[in-house]
Protein backbone atom coordinates (compact mmCIF):
# COMPACT_ATOMS: atom_id res chain seq x y z
CA UNK A 1 0.00 0.00 0.00
CA UNK A 2 1.04 3.20 -0.49
CA UNK A 3 0.46 6.21 2.26
CA UNK A 4 1.18 9.75 2.15
CA UNK A 5 3.74 11.28 4.98
CA UNK A 6 3.53 14.89 6.67
CA UNK A 7 6.34 16.33 8.01
CA UNK A 8 6.32 19.72 10.43
CA UNK A 9 8.35 22.21 11.84
CA UNK A 10 11.63 20.60 12.89
CA UNK A 11 10.83 17.65 11.78
CA UNK A 12 10.00 19.09 8.62
CA UNK A 13 13.91 20.43 8.92
CA UNK A 14 15.44 17.39 9.46
CA UNK A 15 13.56 15.52 6.40
CA UNK A 16 14.58 18.52 4.52
CA UNK A 17 10.96 17.80 3.06
CA UNK A 18 7.33 18.35 4.04
CA UNK A 19 5.81 15.80 2.44
CA UNK A 20 7.01 11.81 1.66
CA UNK A 21 4.87 9.35 -0.82
CA UNK A 22 5.89 5.48 0.82
CA UNK A 23 5.32 2.29 -0.04
CA UNK A 24 4.42 -0.10 3.02
CA UNK A 25 3.55 -3.99 2.79
CA UNK A 26 0.11 -4.71 3.76
CA UNK A 27 -0.87 -5.04 7.50
CA UNK A 28 1.80 -2.05 8.52
CA UNK A 29 1.31 0.05 11.22
CA UNK A 30 1.56 3.62 11.95
CA UNK A 31 4.93 2.27 14.56
CA UNK A 32 6.24 0.38 10.89
CA UNK A 33 5.92 3.91 9.62
CA UNK A 34 8.37 5.63 11.51
CA UNK A 35 10.85 3.21 11.54
CA UNK A 36 11.32 3.14 8.12
CA UNK A 37 11.25 7.19 8.35
CA UNK A 38 14.18 6.96 10.60
CA UNK A 39 16.35 5.07 8.22
CA UNK A 40 16.19 7.72 5.87
CA UNK A 41 18.83 10.27 5.72
CA UNK A 42 18.16 13.45 8.61
CA UNK A 43 15.58 11.35 10.05
CA UNK A 44 17.88 8.90 12.18
CA UNK A 45 17.31 12.10 14.67
CA UNK A 46 13.12 11.76 14.77
CA UNK A 47 11.68 10.50 18.41
CA UNK A 48 11.64 6.75 18.19
CA UNK A 49 7.85 7.51 19.18
CA UNK A 50 7.24 10.60 17.82
CA UNK A 51 3.05 11.88 17.87
CA UNK A 52 1.10 11.28 14.98
CA UNK A 53 -1.65 11.77 13.28
CA UNK A 54 -3.62 9.38 10.87
CA UNK A 55 -5.87 10.74 8.42
CA UNK A 56 -5.91 14.02 10.86
CA UNK A 57 -6.55 12.23 14.08
CA UNK A 58 -3.91 11.88 16.92
CA UNK A 59 -3.54 8.21 17.00
CA UNK A 60 -0.96 5.87 18.79
CA UNK A 61 2.09 4.03 16.84
CA UNK A 62 -0.28 0.64 17.09
CA UNK A 63 -2.54 1.76 14.61
CA UNK A 64 -2.83 -0.22 11.68
CA UNK A 65 -2.46 1.84 7.75
CA UNK A 66 -4.34 1.32 4.99
CA UNK A 67 -3.61 2.35 1.51
CA UNK A 68 -4.26 6.17 0.87
CA UNK A 69 -4.13 7.43 4.59
CA UNK A 70 -2.20 10.29 5.21
CA UNK A 71 -0.20 10.58 8.70
CA UNK A 72 1.40 13.37 9.81
CA UNK A 73 4.60 13.24 12.45
CA UNK A 74 4.31 15.67 14.63
CA UNK A 75 6.60 18.02 16.87
CA UNK A 76 5.72 18.57 20.34
CA UNK A 77 2.44 21.57 19.93
CA UNK A 78 3.40 25.12 20.61
CA UNK A 79 0.34 27.40 19.42
CA UNK A 80 -1.53 29.95 20.97
CA UNK B 1 -22.27 26.98 16.78
CA UNK B 2 -23.31 30.59 16.07
CA UNK B 3 -19.64 31.26 16.82
CA UNK B 4 -16.41 30.40 14.47
CA UNK B 5 -13.51 28.30 14.77
CA UNK B 6 -10.79 28.73 12.27
CA UNK B 7 -7.28 28.84 11.22
CA UNK B 8 -6.01 31.63 8.89
CA UNK B 9 -3.05 33.43 7.78
CA UNK B 10 -4.91 36.87 7.51
CA UNK B 11 -4.42 39.31 10.39
CA UNK B 12 -7.21 39.01 12.64
CA UNK B 13 -9.56 41.61 13.97
CA UNK B 14 -10.55 41.63 16.91
CA UNK B 15 -13.66 43.17 16.92
CA UNK B 16 -15.09 40.77 14.07
CA UNK B 17 -13.91 37.90 16.84
CA UNK B 18 -16.13 39.66 19.24
CA UNK B 19 -19.29 39.99 16.93
CA UNK B 20 -19.35 36.49 16.78
CA UNK B 21 -20.85 36.20 20.14
CA UNK B 22 -22.96 37.50 22.27
CA UNK B 23 -26.97 37.27 22.30
CA UNK B 24 -29.83 39.03 24.41
CA UNK B 25 -29.69 36.48 27.07
CA UNK B 26 -26.26 37.05 27.75
CA UNK B 27 -24.70 39.09 30.44
CA UNK B 28 -20.84 38.72 29.97
CA UNK B 29 -18.21 38.32 27.44
CA UNK B 30 -15.00 37.65 27.57
CA UNK B 31 -12.21 38.02 24.89
CA UNK B 32 -9.35 36.49 24.86
CA UNK B 33 -6.18 37.45 22.81
CA UNK B 34 -2.70 35.52 22.35
CA UNK B 35 0.19 38.40 20.55
CA UNK B 36 3.49 37.94 19.98
CA UNK B 37 5.89 39.79 22.26
CA UNK B 38 9.42 41.22 21.96
CA UNK B 39 11.32 38.99 24.16
CA UNK B 40 10.95 35.35 25.87
CA UNK B 41 13.44 33.83 28.69
CA UNK B 42 15.53 37.32 28.63
CA UNK B 43 16.17 37.35 24.64
CA UNK B 44 15.13 40.30 22.31
CA UNK B 45 12.24 38.79 20.18
CA UNK B 46 11.91 40.53 16.50
CA UNK B 47 8.58 38.36 15.08
CA UNK B 48 7.47 35.16 15.32
CA UNK B 49 6.84 32.12 12.49
CA UNK B 50 3.79 30.39 12.91
CA UNK B 51 3.91 26.62 11.00
CA UNK B 52 0.32 24.31 11.16
CA UNK B 53 -1.06 21.24 9.93
CA UNK B 54 -3.48 23.66 8.35
CA UNK B 55 -6.77 20.95 7.50
CA UNK B 56 -6.09 19.25 11.12
CA UNK B 57 -5.70 22.60 13.00
CA UNK B 58 -9.38 23.73 11.94
CA UNK B 59 -10.83 20.49 12.99
CA UNK B 60 -9.00 20.74 16.73
CA UNK B 61 -10.18 24.13 16.77
CA UNK B 62 -13.73 23.64 16.15
CA UNK B 63 -13.59 20.40 18.50
CA UNK B 64 -11.89 22.45 21.18
CA UNK B 65 -14.55 25.18 20.45
CA UNK B 66 -17.46 22.41 21.13
CA UNK B 67 -16.05 21.26 24.27
CA UNK B 68 -15.85 24.99 25.38
CA UNK B 69 -19.54 25.46 24.59
CA UNK B 70 -20.76 22.50 27.08
CA UNK B 71 -18.57 23.94 29.51
CA UNK B 72 -20.35 27.24 28.62
CA UNK B 73 -24.07 25.81 28.44
CA UNK B 74 -24.50 28.52 25.18
CA UNK B 75 -22.85 28.03 21.66
CA UNK B 76 -21.46 31.45 21.61
CA UNK B 77 -17.79 30.54 21.32
CA UNK B 78 -15.56 31.84 18.59
CA UNK B 79 -11.65 31.05 17.89
CA UNK B 80 -9.35 32.08 15.33
CA UNK B 81 -5.52 31.40 15.01
CA UNK B 82 -3.28 32.95 12.95
CA UNK B 83 -0.61 30.98 10.57
CA UNK B 84 2.17 32.88 8.68
CA UNK B 85 4.59 35.20 9.78
CA UNK B 86 3.70 37.60 12.59
CA UNK B 87 5.52 41.08 14.20
CA UNK B 88 5.69 42.03 17.65
CA UNK B 89 2.29 43.13 18.92
CA UNK B 90 0.11 41.08 16.16
CA UNK B 91 -2.63 38.63 17.47
CA UNK B 92 -1.92 35.50 17.02
CA UNK B 93 -4.97 34.28 18.53
CA UNK B 94 -8.65 35.27 19.34
CA UNK B 95 -11.06 33.52 21.36
CA UNK B 96 -14.84 35.06 22.55
CA UNK B 97 -17.00 33.61 24.09
CA UNK B 98 -20.25 34.91 26.08
CA UNK B 99 -23.17 33.27 28.24
CA UNK B 100 -25.40 34.73 30.73
CA UNK B 101 -23.47 34.54 33.51
CA UNK B 102 -19.63 35.70 33.85
CA UNK B 103 -18.10 32.91 35.26
CA UNK B 104 -18.79 30.30 32.09
CA UNK B 105 -17.55 33.19 30.07
CA UNK B 106 -14.50 33.47 31.67
CA UNK B 107 -13.96 29.38 31.83
CA UNK B 108 -14.68 29.05 28.48
CA UNK B 109 -12.00 31.54 27.28
CA UNK B 110 -9.83 29.69 29.52
CA UNK B 111 -10.09 26.14 28.53
CA UNK B 112 -9.88 26.80 24.78
CA UNK B 113 -6.28 29.06 25.09
CA UNK B 114 -5.00 25.67 27.64
CA UNK B 115 -6.31 23.46 24.77
CA UNK B 116 -5.05 25.37 22.00
CA UNK B 117 -1.50 25.04 23.71
CA UNK B 118 -1.98 21.37 24.24
CA UNK B 119 -3.24 19.55 21.43
CA UNK B 120 -3.45 22.25 18.20
CA UNK B 121 -1.26 21.07 15.30
CA UNK B 122 0.38 24.51 15.49
CA UNK B 123 4.57 25.39 15.83
CA UNK B 124 6.41 28.89 16.21
CA UNK B 125 9.26 29.79 15.11
CA UNK B 126 10.78 32.62 16.63
CA UNK B 127 12.76 35.68 15.17
CA UNK B 128 15.77 37.01 17.69
CA UNK B 129 17.96 40.38 17.47
CA UNK B 130 20.97 38.47 18.41
CA UNK B 131 20.80 34.78 17.78
CA UNK B 132 19.32 32.60 14.96
CA UNK B 133 16.06 31.75 14.98
CA UNK B 134 14.40 28.32 16.35
CA UNK B 135 11.35 26.61 16.61
CA UNK B 136 10.07 26.71 20.29
CA UNK B 137 9.76 24.03 22.78
CA UNK B 138 6.31 22.23 22.50
CA UNK B 139 4.01 20.00 24.44
CA UNK B 140 3.45 16.47 23.55
CA UNK B 141 0.01 16.25 22.22
CA UNK B 142 -2.48 13.79 23.69
CA UNK B 143 -1.85 10.64 21.32
CA UNK B 144 -4.64 8.38 21.45
CA UNK B 145 -3.61 5.04 23.31
CA UNK B 146 -4.59 1.82 21.89
CA UNK B 147 -7.81 1.27 23.43
CA UNK B 148 -8.81 4.21 21.62
CA UNK B 149 -7.07 3.65 18.06
CA UNK B 150 -9.61 5.38 15.29
CA UNK B 151 -9.74 1.99 13.57
CA UNK B 152 -9.66 -1.10 14.33
CA UNK C 1 -1.12 54.14 34.95
CA UNK C 2 -1.58 53.70 31.08
CA UNK C 3 -5.10 52.24 31.21
CA UNK C 4 -8.19 54.49 31.98
CA UNK C 5 -10.66 54.18 35.02
CA UNK C 6 -14.02 56.39 34.67
CA UNK C 7 -17.65 56.19 35.46
CA UNK C 8 -19.78 57.62 32.20
CA UNK C 9 -23.10 58.27 31.00
CA UNK C 10 -21.49 57.66 27.13
CA UNK C 11 -22.06 54.21 25.56
CA UNK C 12 -18.89 52.18 25.42
CA UNK C 13 -16.93 51.30 22.60
CA UNK C 14 -15.15 47.85 23.68
CA UNK C 15 -12.53 48.80 20.65
CA UNK C 16 -11.31 51.86 22.78
CA UNK C 17 -11.34 50.09 25.79
CA UNK C 18 -8.98 47.63 24.43
CA UNK C 19 -6.81 49.85 22.67
CA UNK C 20 -5.77 51.38 26.34
CA UNK C 21 -3.84 47.86 27.28
CA UNK C 22 -1.00 46.63 25.19
CA UNK C 23 2.12 46.64 24.95
CA UNK C 24 5.58 45.25 23.06
CA UNK C 25 6.39 42.86 26.30
CA UNK C 26 2.82 41.87 26.60
CA UNK C 27 1.34 38.29 24.96
CA UNK C 28 -2.09 38.47 26.39
CA UNK C 29 -4.72 40.53 26.53
CA UNK C 30 -8.29 40.27 28.54
CA UNK C 31 -10.82 41.75 27.57
CA UNK C 32 -14.43 41.53 29.98
CA UNK C 33 -17.88 43.31 28.93
CA UNK C 34 -20.58 42.87 30.95
CA UNK C 35 -23.85 43.87 29.34
CA UNK C 36 -27.33 44.22 30.06
CA UNK C 37 -29.46 40.75 29.42
CA UNK C 38 -32.95 40.38 28.29
CA UNK C 39 -33.88 38.27 31.47
CA UNK C 40 -33.53 37.95 35.32
CA UNK C 41 -34.32 34.95 37.73
CA UNK C 42 -36.84 33.93 35.21
CA UNK C 43 -38.46 37.25 34.51
CA UNK C 44 -38.14 39.08 30.83
CA UNK C 45 -36.39 42.32 31.08
CA UNK C 46 -36.52 45.17 28.82
CA UNK C 47 -33.73 47.40 30.40
CA UNK C 48 -32.23 48.58 33.18
CA UNK C 49 -30.85 52.26 35.02
CA UNK C 50 -28.08 52.36 36.42
CA UNK C 51 -27.22 54.89 39.29
CA UNK C 52 -24.12 55.25 40.62
CA UNK C 53 -22.52 58.00 43.47
CA UNK C 54 -20.26 59.16 40.38
CA UNK C 55 -17.64 60.98 42.36
CA UNK C 56 -16.74 57.72 44.50
CA UNK C 57 -17.22 55.52 42.04
CA UNK C 58 -14.56 56.84 40.17
CA UNK C 59 -11.91 56.72 43.14
CA UNK C 60 -13.38 53.57 43.61
CA UNK C 61 -12.68 51.84 40.29
CA UNK C 62 -9.05 53.87 39.98
CA UNK C 63 -8.62 52.11 43.52
CA UNK C 64 -9.24 48.19 42.11
CA UNK C 65 -7.40 48.97 38.40
CA UNK C 66 -4.73 49.65 40.98
CA UNK C 67 -4.80 46.91 43.05
CA UNK C 68 -5.37 44.93 39.81
CA UNK C 69 -2.35 46.20 38.38
CA UNK C 70 -0.53 44.68 41.22
CA UNK C 71 -1.61 41.42 40.64
CA UNK C 72 -1.35 41.82 36.86
CA UNK C 73 2.71 43.19 37.39
CA UNK C 74 2.10 45.33 34.34
CA UNK C 75 0.25 49.19 34.63
CA UNK C 76 -2.06 48.14 31.68
CA UNK C 77 -5.38 47.61 33.31
CA UNK C 78 -8.34 50.12 31.46
CA UNK C 79 -11.87 49.59 33.17
CA UNK C 80 -15.06 51.72 32.20
CA UNK C 81 -18.19 51.74 33.96
CA UNK C 82 -21.72 52.96 32.44
CA UNK C 83 -24.52 54.22 34.21
CA UNK C 84 -27.74 56.30 32.98
CA UNK C 85 -30.64 54.37 31.41
CA UNK C 86 -29.13 51.17 29.04
CA UNK C 87 -31.02 49.05 26.73
CA UNK C 88 -30.60 45.01 26.67
CA UNK C 89 -27.19 43.81 25.36
CA UNK C 90 -26.03 48.02 25.89
CA UNK C 91 -22.43 47.13 27.66
CA UNK C 92 -22.47 48.24 31.27
CA UNK C 93 -18.75 47.33 31.86
CA UNK C 94 -15.35 47.17 30.07
CA UNK C 95 -12.22 46.03 31.59
CA UNK C 96 -9.56 45.60 29.95
CA UNK C 97 -5.84 44.00 31.21
CA UNK C 98 -2.82 42.97 29.08
CA UNK C 99 0.42 41.18 30.39
CA UNK C 100 3.32 39.53 29.60
CA UNK C 101 1.65 35.60 30.46
CA UNK C 102 -1.83 34.87 30.24
CA UNK C 103 -2.45 33.77 34.00
CA UNK C 104 -1.98 37.32 35.27
CA UNK C 105 -4.25 38.79 32.40
CA UNK C 106 -7.36 36.60 32.94
CA UNK C 107 -6.74 37.17 36.71
CA UNK C 108 -6.98 40.87 36.67
CA UNK C 109 -9.81 40.99 34.94
CA UNK C 110 -11.94 38.68 36.58
CA UNK C 111 -10.34 40.62 40.23
CA UNK C 112 -11.70 43.80 39.31
CA UNK C 113 -14.98 42.35 37.85
CA UNK C 114 -15.76 41.07 41.93
CA UNK C 115 -14.77 43.65 43.16
CA UNK C 116 -16.55 46.25 40.82
CA UNK C 117 -19.42 43.71 42.50
CA UNK C 118 -18.90 43.86 46.47
CA UNK C 119 -17.60 47.52 46.26
CA UNK C 120 -18.09 49.86 43.66
CA UNK C 121 -21.25 52.19 45.13
CA UNK C 122 -23.13 51.58 41.61
CA UNK C 123 -26.99 50.52 41.97
CA UNK C 124 -29.13 49.30 39.12
CA UNK C 125 -33.05 48.74 38.92
CA UNK C 126 -34.57 46.94 36.57
CA UNK C 127 -37.15 46.89 33.78
CA UNK C 128 -39.38 44.37 33.58
CA UNK C 129 -42.04 43.48 30.59
CA UNK C 130 -44.69 41.88 33.36
CA UNK C 131 -43.99 43.33 36.63
CA UNK C 132 -43.11 47.39 37.87
CA UNK C 133 -39.41 48.34 38.34
CA UNK C 134 -37.53 47.56 40.71
CA UNK C 135 -33.72 47.83 42.39
CA UNK C 136 -32.08 44.68 42.17
CA UNK C 137 -30.39 43.24 45.81
CA UNK C 138 -26.84 43.94 46.08
CA UNK C 139 -23.93 43.52 48.10
CA UNK C 140 -23.46 45.31 51.85
CA UNK C 141 -20.17 46.92 51.02
CA UNK C 142 -17.18 46.73 52.94
CA UNK C 143 -17.62 49.57 55.54
CA UNK C 144 -13.84 50.36 57.17
CA UNK C 145 -14.08 48.89 60.74
CA UNK C 146 -13.17 51.71 64.08
CA UNK C 147 -9.54 50.09 63.40
CA UNK C 148 -8.89 51.49 60.19
CA UNK C 149 -11.69 54.65 59.95
CA UNK C 150 -10.32 57.30 57.86
CA UNK C 151 -9.69 59.98 60.31
CA UNK C 152 -8.93 60.44 64.18
CA UNK D 1 -21.62 71.97 62.37
CA UNK D 2 -23.48 71.72 59.02
CA UNK D 3 -22.93 68.42 57.03
CA UNK D 4 -23.93 67.11 53.63
CA UNK D 5 -26.23 64.07 53.24
CA UNK D 6 -26.37 62.01 49.73
CA UNK D 7 -29.32 59.60 49.14
CA UNK D 8 -28.93 57.07 46.55
CA UNK D 9 -31.16 54.73 44.86
CA UNK D 10 -33.82 52.48 47.58
CA UNK D 11 -33.01 55.21 49.92
CA UNK D 12 -33.26 57.76 47.72
CA UNK D 13 -36.86 56.86 47.17
CA UNK D 14 -37.54 56.54 50.87
CA UNK D 15 -36.44 60.01 51.21
CA UNK D 16 -37.89 61.56 48.19
CA UNK D 17 -34.89 62.98 47.86
CA UNK D 18 -31.11 62.94 46.67
CA UNK D 19 -29.79 65.39 49.13
CA UNK D 20 -30.27 66.85 52.77
CA UNK D 21 -28.03 69.34 54.37
CA UNK D 22 -28.44 68.48 57.92
CA UNK D 23 -27.08 70.89 61.57
CA UNK D 24 -25.44 68.56 64.06
CA UNK D 25 -23.76 69.23 66.95
CA UNK D 26 -19.87 69.30 67.77
CA UNK D 27 -18.65 65.88 68.00
CA UNK D 28 -21.57 63.88 66.67
CA UNK D 29 -20.48 60.74 65.17
CA UNK D 30 -22.00 59.49 61.36
CA UNK D 31 -24.13 57.00 63.39
CA UNK D 32 -25.40 59.75 64.93
CA UNK D 33 -26.51 61.77 61.53
CA UNK D 34 -28.32 57.82 60.63
CA UNK D 35 -30.30 58.29 63.45
CA UNK D 36 -31.76 62.15 62.79
CA UNK D 37 -32.30 60.33 59.40
CA UNK D 38 -34.39 57.82 60.70
CA UNK D 39 -36.37 60.51 62.65
CA UNK D 40 -37.61 61.64 59.22
CA UNK D 41 -40.86 60.39 57.62
CA UNK D 42 -39.91 57.47 54.83
CA UNK D 43 -36.53 57.02 56.43
CA UNK D 44 -37.49 55.35 59.50
CA UNK D 45 -37.12 52.70 57.03
CA UNK D 46 -33.87 53.31 56.37
CA UNK D 47 -31.39 50.00 58.41
CA UNK D 48 -30.08 50.93 61.79
CA UNK D 49 -26.36 50.32 60.60
CA UNK D 50 -26.51 51.21 56.45
CA UNK D 51 -23.14 51.94 54.87
CA UNK D 52 -21.87 54.84 54.85
CA UNK D 53 -18.96 57.04 53.00
CA UNK D 54 -17.54 59.98 54.85
CA UNK D 55 -15.93 62.54 51.76
CA UNK D 56 -16.43 59.51 49.23
CA UNK D 57 -14.53 56.91 51.54
CA UNK D 58 -16.44 53.97 53.44
CA UNK D 59 -15.77 54.81 56.72
CA UNK D 60 -18.05 52.77 59.77
CA UNK D 61 -20.84 54.45 61.88
CA UNK D 62 -18.60 55.27 64.70
CA UNK D 63 -16.53 58.20 62.64
CA UNK D 64 -16.36 61.79 64.06
CA UNK D 65 -17.88 63.96 61.27
CA UNK D 66 -16.74 67.37 60.87
CA UNK D 67 -18.35 70.66 59.56
CA UNK D 68 -18.69 70.52 55.43
CA UNK D 69 -18.44 66.79 55.24
CA UNK D 70 -20.34 64.93 52.62
CA UNK D 71 -21.85 61.67 54.04
CA UNK D 72 -23.35 59.39 51.60
CA UNK D 73 -25.85 56.40 52.94
CA UNK D 74 -25.55 53.57 50.65
CA UNK D 75 -27.94 50.75 49.69
CA UNK D 76 -25.98 47.57 48.87
CA UNK D 77 -24.10 47.88 46.00
CA UNK D 78 -24.93 46.39 42.94
CA UNK D 79 -22.37 47.75 40.15
CA UNK D 80 -21.15 45.51 36.92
Amino acid sequence: MRVRTLLFATYRELAGTDELELELPGGATAGDLVERLRARPGLDRLPTEPALAVNQVYAPLSTPLSDGDEIAVLPPVAGG
Amino acid sequence: MSGVSVVTRDPIVPGDVLARVGAAEDGAVVLFLGTVRNHNEGAAVTGMTYDAYDEMATKVLTEIAGEAAERLGTDRVAVVHRVGALEIGDVSVAIAASSPHRAEAFDAARYVIEEIKKRLPVWKKEHYVEAESRWLDGQAPPVGTDAEAPRD
